[in-house]
């Protein structure tokens, strides 16, 4: 087939490429899952105005590429079943071109080869149809409304729960377990150095350390035994000493002055 | 053998349709009938009269409000032809509607149900799995337990909550499916 | 200056009384009257007018509601005559509903069983005694024994209530990352 002119134009709010030829008839593209095979055909069966129990196949089947050829060159992955689609018509249409062998005495007349795809689009249409009710009935009870909660209702902190609400709570458990493991996996361990040097610039800063606060806040027990002999080491080892201000008060470090 | 629990006194059936009014305000879903006729003990058919009754009330003095049967209970709401006036106050926006891929799908479990998956994807011709998450998310479908067949299949069927929002007294409701056919031209 | 709006037509007294009576009955709080002065666009008599005869109308037809102004508001409210009626209902309202934090612990709990409280700490990474207590009470989940382990700590499960409440024929059915993986896109 012969390459014509196009030019290309999204309309991404409706999820629709149009696409104008040179002979300026306009082509539009359905994106998105409402379009599946099924919809394209009733399209093209319409635009063409076709007699939905006599499709005209060798035209819709060429349509039907076409569309499918410019999808990929639109670069919108086209979805299996729509290729599954385009075998379906390929085939139909090469039944339809065999002998039709005729029909024996008393046999019965062979069917039609385009016959489960009518049924097929007929089924199809009447779910499009059905939706179509639902949409309406939709729009007159979102007119309506009920009643405010009052006192005797339960509290709304609650849910009511649905195996699948279990589910996605066991997800969501798991998701965030993985998470927290690699967060442990990636904190790197401290040396007694590095605890002791710390150690050493809080105090500078703050004269004064609660130590059940400073242990509190460790992650682990291997720094909660460093951070214990990096306390030891500095009082050992410079002007600081560990007071207790009352009987089970709280021990701190405590910086020495001068004066002190 | 003796009586356990002291007789009630007999209604009125006046009485009976305002206790009933009572209850339907107060529940927080719409009541069944069952549980009616639980609670002001009495038999269906006088409860059956009494709703009749109450509910022909309040279109009789056109009410703000209508007492109406609705996904297999009966419940008390506005009626929308002041949805101006409340969405006024509420200052609220008609929600979101359904796109029509989800519309569509719902369609199908409606009127197949219970229906798996690859049923869904039989009719409606492409994967509808997205839609299907939101139909869930939103409450208008439920599983309904596995099809005994090949990789038992989840199947699924339209919720209580789907007949409360499109204003269904119960699935007998829905429009006859044939009636759709639509041949196109 | 030049009327923004296009004038709404004037309602008749019985429409603003139906307005009126919708908008008390989703009002969350007793609505004000100033509040639906704006919202109905009438004067303070007008309004008051409609508030006096709809107040009018449910006292005289006996019903089982009342609108009374209360707190600075007006408000829909069963009539306490009807209260036993009001409290047996509340009574036999299931209560399925769960916290969150139950919900998760009985996801746990479905997935993992026989599981331990250290066990479901250790996967939720939050204690979760008042959900199993919750859980427990509500019949959702049963003890299976202890396990033969350091403090023979107690072992729970769900049990054949949870099965029922969540629609399962057996714990085969509980949904699996299969089913879900369509969904992922």
């Amino acid at each position: 087939m012969e390459e014509k002119e196009e030019q290309i134009v999204f309309d991404f709010e409706n999820a629709k490429a149009k696409i104008f030829r040179e002979s300026r008839d306009e082509i539009q593209l359905t994106l998105g899952e409402f379009a599946g095979p099924l919809d394209l055909l009733l399209y093209l069966i319409r635009k063409e105005q076709a007699n939905i129990f006599d499709i005209p196949i060798a035209k819709i089947t060429r349509e039907y590429l076409n569309y499918i050829k410019l999808m990929e060159k639109l670069d919108i992955a086209v979805a299996g079943e729509f290729l599954v689609m385009s075998a379906t018509l390929i085939e139909i249409k090469s039944r339809l071109l065999l002998p039709q062998e005729p029909a024996a005495e008393g046999e019965e007349e062979p069917e039609d080869p385009r016959q489960e795809l009518v049924d097929r689009l007929l089924e199809h249409q009447k779910f499009k149809n059905a939706a179509e009710m639902l949409w309406s009935r939709a729009t007159v009870e979102q007119a309506v409304f009920t009643r405010a909660p009052i006192e005797t209702d339960e509290n709304n902190m609650e849910v009511s729960a649905t195996i699948f609400d279990l589910f996605e709570k066991f997800q969501q458990i798991m998701e965030r377990r993985k998470e927290e493991i690699q967060m442990d996996i990636q904190r790197e361990e401290m040396t007694l150095a590095e605890m002791i040097t710390t150690l050493r610039s809080r105090l500078k800063k703050a004269k004064k350390l609660n130590l059940l606060e400073l242990f509190r806040n460790l992650e682990t027990k291997q720094e909660l035994v460093l951070a214990f002999i990096a306390t030891l080491e500095i009082v050992r080892t410079e002007s600081v000493r560990l007071v207790q201000e009352s009987t089970f008060g709280d021990i701190l470090i405590v910086v020495e002055t001068e004066t002190g | 053998m003796a009586k356990e629990k002291p007789q009630k006194q007999r209604r009125s059936l006046g009485e009976l349709v305002a206790a009933i009014e009572a209850l339907i305000f107060v529940s927080e879903e719409p009541i069944t009938v069952r549980m009616l006729i639980k609670i002001i003990n009495e038999d269906r058919d006088t409860v059956r009269a009494a709703l009749d009754q109450l509910s022909n009330e309040y279109d009789e003095r056109e009410s703000g409000l209508q007492v109406r049967e609705i996904g297999g209970g009966w419940q008390i709401s506005t009626r929308p032809e002041f949805h101006e006036d409340v969405r006024a106050f509420l200052k609220t926006r008609p929600s979101a509607k359904l796109s029509l891929a989800a519309l569509e799908t719902l369609a199908v479990i409606a009127y197949k149900q219970p229906v798996t998956v690859p049923e869904i994807l039989e009719i409606r011709g492409v994967q509808s799995a997205s839609s299907i998450k939101t139909l869930l998310d939103k409450r208008l479908i439920v599983s309904k337990g596995r099809k005994e067949t090949v990789g038992r299949p989840m199947q699924y069927g339209t919720s209580k909550d789907f007949m409360i929002q499109f204003g269904l007294k119960d699935l007998s409701e829905l429009p006859n499916i044939e009636d759709f056919e639509d041949f196109v031209q």
